[in-house]
């Protein structure tokens, strides 16, 4: 099968997971809110009040202060109920047995469902990010350069996470424990992306943009990394034999 | 100094060893019964 | 004693592991007089010191020999497809994550008397955090219940991709602390001849148990597949046994 | 293909579903054009049979080759599957997506015509009202018959149906029959488990009879 077939199959899939999400609306009405929850526990659990001194005058909110890393937590639980929904649907009524019995391109479909998580994490992302703007109260002065930065980020961000979590969702695929197990999997490998990410939008919200880019370079790297094995791994993992 | 530090150090990391040894030995005793002799060497 | 002998080699007995066990019990001892005895308190930690002649070695076994064995045996399964080299990798696992529990242990516990925490964001401590539970989900893997082949398969891709986030994990902690902290928290340790040699021997110790526990889990893993295999012809006849009547001549459906 | 141009052609076959050996040393042979019913109580191991056919399962032990392709290899069960259309227990359909998006998906991925998924949906009669209704709000004879729309869209050489009338009112049952009838008429093979009795018997070839994993040769039906 040639390139072509590869992308033809990873768009059959692509525009399959997201029809199901259309008319399913399980990440808009479920994972979303959720997201949103997550934010204002953070504000429950992380006193409103608390401030970090900047100098000798001025002050932040804790919150404002620790914004870049909540936004990527809530994103990365937010992503773990989207990795289940997007199994979810594979392991109920044999549709994986279907998949393996058309003989698509086991690359292909690891890129369909992995672009079609990535599209569904950029947009409970976005939705996060204008949320923890509003509710943390966040002051930044913003700059187009600013702006660049922290979409670039979380563009990388949702790419490496949904790269190595439709790999690793695979590979707890058929399994009874899968929505325990593909936490425990996912999350220590997540750990990087939640680190670099945290420090590229605490540049890009506080800091100096360019302190923020080689935290994208490694985001970007990692995304790569992730899209490479799943497309090299995903055929013996879906060869149940 | 700091010997309160030393000893359950080395307690833990030689206490863990020893309770993992045997627990091991245990399993492959318990296992060897249930694998005939002629099958129980690796190298054939 | 010949019962304790007997306990202690029973059917798990060979030349070479009881050779290496009672090299690992000579040397230990060697080592806990050198570590404890022998050797002087370091000026600054003073006898926590002594904590490093476990925790080096434990971080070596873990982090450098173990986890690369699982990544070696992992490789050859998948081109292989032998039983050999998919039991070594998941013997090798289970030990490196205890010598990875030991890890931290120790860390923390040298931690306390020196930082004053028992816990700080050091970087080898945390990323020996992540990989800990990154092998804890190995051996997860290895415990489903699955068709053995398949979860032999899906183990090896798993013990490949996470020796790949060990060092992922490993280079972004180390960067995200450096921009942190300039300050290492490690303290300028001072070792005199007799501290390094120390710490040469604690090494070579901790290499002998290593082998003697990977060569018994490997065995205790081999038996294993040895009783699921030997039934495979039992469960055929016992399957077959299922037929409740034998066919006769001219039956019709 | 075989010299014998047998379609299946299955030896001593045994075949592990988690370790266990659904299929215990089955002998089968299939020529073209017949449809073979296959009967067994329940876990005798029929189901196993037909994905093992279908190159879902690994062959164990034995030997089996299904329209040329060797089940012992990977290679050659991934071959086979583009050839065999298989209808299982599951009927391997999103619940919500509708029966159209549904047809068009499965049709799509195997590359069969578009014409094709269109008149399987004609024939099944699912072109009205039902095309737009999410398959989760189908009935269970509702939601077999899509599931017999995809396999008859794609056309294959190889029909494997697992208990296909479960579910299914009259008219579908005897849409069914007419539809494995002319699959075999065009050249196809059809291999179908089965409890019924009586009316499909007219349809089947001879029938097979497995039991503890074991298939027992050719028994007129």
């Amino acid at each position: 099968m040639g390139r072509a077939g590869l992308l033809a199959d990873a768009a059959l899939i692509f525009k399959k997971d997201l029809r199901i999400e259309r008319s399913s609306k399980v990440v808009t009405v479920q994972v979303l809110p959720f997201a949103v929850m997550t934010l204002i526990l953070f504000g429950f659990g992380i006193s409103p009040d608390a401030r970090v001194l900047l100098g000798s005058e001025e002050s932040r909110t804790v919150l404002a202060q620790v914004t870049p890393g909540l936004i990527f937590i809530a994103v990365l639980f937010s992503a773990l109920l989207a990795l289940g929904r997007s199994f979810g649907v594979e392991s109920s009524d044999g549709t994986l047995d279907g998949l393996r019995l058309a003989g698509l391109d086991p690359a292909g479909i690891f890129l369909g469902k992995a672009a079609a998580v990535m599209v569904q994490l950029a947009m409970v992302s976005a939705v996060v990010t204008g949320g923890a703007f509003l509710l943390f109260s966040v002051d930044v002065g913003w700059s187009p350069s600013r702006a660049v930065l922290l979409v670039t980020t979380v563009g990388a961000a949702t790419t490496g996470i949904a790269a190595a979590g439709t790999l690793y969702g695979a590979l707890a695929a058929g399994l009874r424990v899968r929505d325990t197990l593909v936490p425990l999997l996912v999350i220590p490998v997540l750990a990087p992306v939640l680190l670099g990410a945290g420090q590229a939008a605490d540049a890009a919200l506080f800091g100096a943009v360019a302190d923020g880019w080689p935290w994208v370079g490694a985001l970007a790297l990692f995304a790569l990394v992730y899209v490479g094995v799943g497309i090299l791994s995903f055929e013996s993992l879906l060869e149940d034999a | 100094m700091h010997w309160e530090f030393v000893i359950p150090g080395y307690l833990i990391v030689f206490g863990s060893l020893a309770t993992y040894v045997v627990l091991l030995l245990g399993r492959i005793r318990a296992m060897a019964q249930r694998v005939p002799e002629n099958k129980r060497s690796f190298l054939e | 004693m010949s019962a304790l002998t007997n306990t202690l080699v029973g059917p798990s007995s060979s030349k070479v592991s009881r050779v290496v066990g009672i090299m690992a019990i000579i040397a230990t001892v060697f080592m806990l007089l050198l570590a404890l005895v022998w050797s002087p308190p370091e000026i600054d930690q003073a006898d926590a010191v002594r904590l490093f002649y476990v925790h080096v070695p434990s971080a070596v076994i873990a982090l450098y020999v173990a986890f690369t064995i699982t990544l070696i045996g992992s490789i050859q399964y998948l081109r292989k497809r032998s039983v050999f080299w998919d039991l070594l990798a998941h013997a090798s696992t289970e030990i490196g994550v205890l010598f990875c529990a030991l890890v931290l242990v120790t860390g923390m516990l040298w931690g306390k008397p020196t930082w004053g925490v028992y816990w700080q964001w050091d970087p080898r401590l945390t990323s020996t955090t992540v990989t800990f539970v990154l092998y804890t989900g190995y051996l997860a893997i290895r415990r489903m219940d699955l068709d053995p082949a398949v979860r032999s398969k899906r183990a090896a891709i798993l013990g490949i991709v996470s020796f790949a986030n060990l060092i992922i994990v490993r280079y972004s902690v180390e960067w995200w602390r450096s921009i942190h902290q300039s300050a290492t928290f490690g303290l300028d340790t001072q070792l005199d001849d007799l501290m390094l040699f120390t710490v040469f021997w604690a090494v070579v110790t901790f290499l002998l148990i290593f082998t003697w526990l990977l060569i018994h889990r490997f065995r205790l893993a081999w038996f294993e597949h040895q009783a699921s295999t030997s039934s495979l012809d039992d469960a055929i006849a016992a399957r077959r046994a299922e037929r409740s009547h034998p066919p006769l001549a001219g039956e019709s459906v | 293909m075989t010299s014998d141009g047998a379609v299946v052609q299955l030896t001593d076959a045994v075949a592990l579903v988690g370790g266990f050996p659904a299929l215990a040393g089955a002998t089968l042979t299939l020529q073209s054009r017949e449809v073979v019913g296959l009967r067994g109580p329940n876990g005798a191991g029929k189901s196993t049979l037909l994905r093992l056919c279908a190159g879902l399962v690994a062959l164990r032990r034995g030997s089996g080759e299904v329209l040329g392709c060797d089940l012992a290899t990977r290679g050659g069960r991934r071959a086979v599957r583009r050839s065999v259309g298989l209808l299982g227990h599951e009927t391997s359909l999103y619940d919500d997506l509708t029966v159209a998006e549904n047809i068009r998906f499965w049709s799509g991925a195997h590359r069969a015509d578009d014409d094709d998924a269109g008149a399987a949906m004609d024939h099944l009669g699912l072109s009205g009202r039902l095309a737009d209704v999410p398959v989760a709000g189908l009935s269970a004879g509702q939601r077999r018959r899509t599931a017999i729309a995809v396999v008859v869209a794609r056309r294959p050489r190889l029909w494997l149906l697992d208990e296909p009338h479960a579910g299914l009112d009259s008219s579908g049952r005897d849409l069914l029959d007419r539809l494995m009838l002319d699959a075999a008429a065009s050249g196809a093979t059809v291999l179908v488990a089965t409890h019924d009795r009586g009316r499909i018997d007219d349809v089947l070839t001879r029938c097979v009879e497995v039991e503890g994993g074991m298939v027992r040769e050719s028994v007129d039906g």
